[in-house]
């Protein structure tokens, strides 16, 4: 049925609840109001306060329980309520559950899922607008998953639940009602590290996720009407990257331009370039373009159009590049 | 006695000898005015009649700025607004209790203190309109901006009465949070390193019941709040915060305590949150409305106004003229933000460092021209 | 009775009706055995002969390995090492009281502890030797891991005992940590969360004063750190960590609430650390060797053997053989570790996730290519 | 006089408390032991308890402390003991020190300095050895400074402390007393935002910053032997970064290669290797390297050395390069 990404979140984890037993909720208001974008809506009622715990205030504490629920054999899917608000959960993450395979030396392993809605645009209050897969992707040990699409959110989900290691799935909350896609009832699970060629296209490569695939995708059509063919490339995983899709993407359009929200330094553009440097460097007939979100702190609504990447600054990305 | 639960059970007589209490600890409740607003004189502070309407009408002004910020969010010209609709007394109580030299360190749902602490009510209305200029605290003032990440500002405002005490200025740092930032790591931090060091601190809990949809009993197992003192070595005492005189004399002499160096006091002042948690949550998915109107009884204008009243300070002429008052204040500062200008998108890079930094000009300055070439977003 | 200090002033006779104390705690302090090993038998754990002697030899064994770690690293045998000196009662005794189904989640200083759950001694030289696989845990063991980022552990083993929980499993997890951690946010996250889900843990705090330099009046402002666990809303005791037997019957007490669904307990062992912080550290420039001297008085394994001379459990020859034994026993340890060749470069990469990254395979093939061309850095 | 890092570290500390009565220092057990490294041995004495402050357990009030006092109007050089503590406080850090003139419009600033011993090489237990500069480069509203020899250290930290907005000072306590250097008694800075050019060279351009500047400089005088003639940078600040510098030395050598401590996936050298991208893509004549960490966990003790860049691989990567 035609499902938006938050419904089509909630319906893999009712589905894979349902499977495993072992499959436990927690995180911030979770359970009873089904979460404040309501992607665990109905969870609590169908399968109990011992499934669906709502946790007191306590990030650091979260993802801490998740990782001892992991080890102790249960498969914890963690919220934390905003990517803003993950910072306080960092330690446990990096130095603990990013970690107890290889200190322990594959005796325990840490299956625990953190879900955060992530990204701008929705006129949030501060702090409830960050994009810091950058950080998830610097550290060793981490999976780090975003979906664009209901039915990408589904499939990618079930990998990520069923991973044997850490993931971090971060939904991208500007988009979680923007479009209705058929998303199948049945199994089904989309292998994690594979990025997807969204648009098919010889002259340019363009690469975003999340949010940012609209645009991106939207900028593609524009400059299709100019005689340009962008190929969009949809990375679905940060980490790891699938950079075989871009490298040979990039051999064959020669140009590419990257788009992320996140800060423009140290974002994970600047790996990308790096990647399509040490494979490709030779076929470039333009310099790898990044349109980003500034150096700068996310502004509050008044402003935040003017940091966010859009149709337009991704189409003159294009038109730089191309005529570069 | 009641004892710390669960070695009760193993105290036989006999073994007075090796198995023996070392420490014994209370929790006290205050309450001034009952929910009939009659008054324990006893306990009652030095506030002449004056004060007592002061105290009447920051309360009103504060649930007429609040009433109108959500309707202004409801008709979009706000962004997403926390309501601090039933709390009245406890951020005006304590605000009140405060030199204006002393340093306040607000949560985001404390318009009710801020505009005691004299921060324009239009800087309110622009902060939740989105707009950073509102979070910018006049030069006189001694206010920190709000604080979003919960319980992050806690140890901020401990470094401030670290460095107050350090400078040996006679002041106090009062911070405001709620229940369930009590559960945060750096509560805990906060509050044990405002301990070991003796600082002329007031940790202000605003125990509302409520964390969006969590309950209390989902932030802790204790009795009280107030009792989480007990862990660092300070005082703790517990208020009914629908009473603006227990609070405002807690607070008071929290205060008193901290700059006369007896160092930090942890005041859980319970009271409840009768709205939403903001303007983007339905509170109807979670709590009853049963108990709403239990708390609804408790109202704490309702209740002072009573007490008012009896002392010959209230009556309906001069309760119409404080809200006729506070109606005008408000619709002035509408106008006012409204008419602001919209900020200028270089703020988005000037105040990143003190001085732009080469990367933040040449992306201002890509930016400007983008803007320029008619790709300017709006 | 010694109020919640502070507010005492505040009390005048009158007050009763609006100022009450609504909640009154207490912390209890337990030791069995006297410094010079007389028995309080009221409260002797139920113990035979033969478990007596166990302590005795778990602690010698503990001591003896510590002391062997101590000399290989002054050898530049081990890398840095942190002692268990004087702390053999708190490990010894805690570890005793544990079901082989029960969990352990120690810090980095409990040697002694890992021995008693039958964590192979030279997997304890093989880990301090800087080499990962002495931290793998047998597989019939429920040990996690030893941490060294400060109660970091404490979130994760309160998650544990919440499966175990949610399982129906009837086992009870046990995690250690120093004064230090008690500062620490992740505590204060850990146990709250513990309180509210009333979980089957036993947080086991071993008190030895010091955090490397910082003396516990620098941890905390608070009388005691049982008492911490008032903030919760669950037990908490202090016992004397030198006592072997009362850290034997407070744990062996606390995992049985734990079992029975009786929620956790927080137990502050009062002991010292003998030593230095770690083989890195000289505690000669932060403390005084009075001190040290005070607490060799209390000594727990010389206390407890006075106990059981007195009971006729020790006698100089069997001192001798334990002794003999336990450096027999550490000397092949010794050998064991030192003769398990290195570990292979390709473990680096393996551990990363369960199966190999292209990247990951493609650095580890670099790598293994750059050594085979005689770029192997060793 | 002749001095280690270290102990130019604690000059620089020393002359700016004798100088800033409003200088304070606080962290684990900086005071009476004068740090785990001794970095501020005699401090505690010769200006007391207020000044010198010993403190709790606790990373995150460490930062939120010292945020506090700073914006109340001190100057606070806190510290964290070993770099993978400092995970612990980064709420504090992303969330409050690096916006607050942001956010409350310049009104208050945080003028903080964070010192932190980093990186590998001395045999630690596990957590001591990480290199996490990416985290800091990437949060808008920080700067970060490494030092890499003595007379570099007193001259960037009295800087750092000067600077009137947050500054994380890495140490690289690899080399904290590996080399002795005349470090003038004198007050001096060394602005921050200037990488400095360490040896001329023609022919390609090694960055490298911290403790990987020492192998970086062997191998360069290696190569020199070999005929090619390397220039070698030392970043000195990470943010903000002087990419002019940078530019100009590859427009000219061509070729570049960067080396790092830091897992490989979106450390610093993909950002270095962006802007290169970006500003110099037509002169390259071969991809620029990155000789890193791996994307792992670094190693315990017997193995750390397989970990960390050296002589022997910033060698072969030049190897590589110039046989392009
Ligand atoms: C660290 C952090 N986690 C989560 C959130 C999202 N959030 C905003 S308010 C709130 C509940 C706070 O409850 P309480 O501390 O009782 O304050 P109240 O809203 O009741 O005034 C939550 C979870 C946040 N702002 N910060
Ligand atoms: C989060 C964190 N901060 C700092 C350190 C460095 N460090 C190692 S042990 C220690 C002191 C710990 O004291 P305590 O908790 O009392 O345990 P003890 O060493 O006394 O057994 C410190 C500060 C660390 N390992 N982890
Ligand atoms: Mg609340
Ligand atoms: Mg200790």
């Amino acid at each position: 049925m035609p499902l938006t990404i938050v419904e089509a979140v909630n319906l893999a984890l009712r589905q894979e609840m349902e499977k495993d037993p072992n499959l436990v909720i927690l995180g911030e208001d979770v359970g009873k109001s089904g979460g404040v974008f309501r992607a665990t809506q109905g969870l609590l009622e169908q399968f109990g306060e011992i499934r669906v715990v709502d946790t007191p205030l306590s990030e650091s504490a979260i993802v801490g329980v998740a990782i001892g629920m992991a080890v102790y054999g249960l498969r914890p899917v963690a919220e934390i309520q905003f990517m803003g608000f993950f910072y306080g959960a960092m330690e446990q993450l990096v130095s603990q559950a990013a970690r107890i395979r290889t200190r322990s030396r594959g005796r325990y392993h840490c299956p625990i899922v953190v879900r955060v809605p992530y990204g701008g645009g929705i006129h949030a209050p501060e702090h409830h607008s960050e994009s810091m897969e950058a950080f998830f992707v610097h550290t060793p040990g981490l999976k780090v998953v975003v979906p664009s699409t209901p039915y990408q959110a589904k499939g990618l989900l079930i990998s990520s639940i069923r991973d044997p290691d850490p993931v971090i799935f971060m939904e991208p909350k500007k988009v979680y009602r923007a479009t209705r896609e058929e998303v199948p009832e049945e199994d089904y699970s989309i292998p994690l590290g594979q990025a997807r060629v969204v648009l098919d296209g010889s002259d340019i490569t363009l690469i975003a996720w999340g949010a940012m695939l609209q645009p991106t995708l939207h900028a593609a059509k524009l400059a299709q009407e100019k005689g340009i063919h962008p190929e969009v490339i949809d990375l679905c995983t940060l980490y790891p990257l699938d950079t075989e899709t871009i490298i040979e993407s990039v051999k064959r359009t020669k140009r590419a331009v990257v788009v992320h929200e996140a800060p423009r330094t140290c974002g994970l553009g600047a790996e990308l370039i790096a990647r399509i440097n040490e494979e490709a460097l030779l076929y470039l007939e333009a310099p790898v373009e990044r349109v980003t979100g500034f150096d700068t702190v996310m502004p509050l609504p008044k402003m935040e159009h003017y940091y966010l990447p859009d149709t337009k600054s991704v189409v003159s990305a294009i038109n730089r590049v191309m005529e570069f | 006695m009641r004892r710390n639960q669960g070695f009760v059970r193993a105290l036989r007589p006999g073994q007075a000898l090796r198995r023996r209490v070392i420490e014994k600890f209370s929790i006290e409740h205050l309450q001034i005015l009952d929910e009939n607003g009659n008054c324990d004189d006893e306990l009652r502070p030095l506030l002449n009649d004056k004060e007592i309407q002061r105290l009447y009408e920051w309360m009103i002004l504060a649930r007429t700025l609040d009433e109108r910020a959500f309707k202004l969010q409801r008709e979009g010209r706000l962004r997403t607004y926390p309501s601090l609709l039933g709390q009245e007394a406890v951020q005006v109580g304590s605000a009140f209790a405060l030199e204006q030299s002393d340093w306040t360190f607000p949560s985001y749902r404390e318009a009710g203190a801020s505009i005691v602490r004299s921060f324009p009510l239009r800087m309110i209305y622009q902060y939740w309109a989105g707009d950073e200029r509102g979070s910018w605290t006049p030069q006189n003032q001694n206010n920190f901006p709000i604080t979003i990440p919960v319980g992050t500002h806690i140890p901020i405002a401990v470094g401030a009465a670290w460095a107050a005490k350090a400078k040996g200025d006679p002041i106090a740092v009062l911070v405001y949070f709620g229940d369930g930032a009590t559960s945060k790591g750096d509560f805990h931090e906060g509050l044990n390193f405002a301990g070991v060091f003796s600082l002329p601190v007031v940790f202000l809990c605003q125990n509302n019941q409520w964390a969006i949809s969590v309950p209390l009993s989902r932030q802790t197992a204790a009795q009280t709040l107030a009792q989480k003192a007990i862990a660092y070595g300070f005082a703790g005492l517990q208020v009914d915060g629908n009473d603006v005189l227990a609070v405002y004399q807690a607070t008071k002499e929290a205060l008193e305590r901290a700059r006369s160096g007896k160092g930090p006091t942890l005041i859980e002042c319970v009271t409840y949150r009768m709205g939403d948690h903001t303007t983007a949550d339905d509170a109807t998915r979670y709590r009853t409305q049963g108990e709403v109107e239990q708390w609804r009884k408790k109202d704490p204008i309702e209740r002072f106004r009573k007490y008012m009243e009896k002392r010959g300070l209230w009556d309906k002429p001069y309760g119409q003229k404080i809200l006729t008052e506070a109606k005008e204040q408000v619709d002035t500062a509408v106008k006012e933000h409204e008419s602001i200008p919209p900020p200028d998108p270089r703020d988005i890079f000037r105040y990143t460092f003190q001085d732009l930094s080469h990367d933040l000009t040449k992306q201002m300055e890509t930016f400007l021209k983008a803007m320029g070439n008619g790709n300017d977003k709006e």
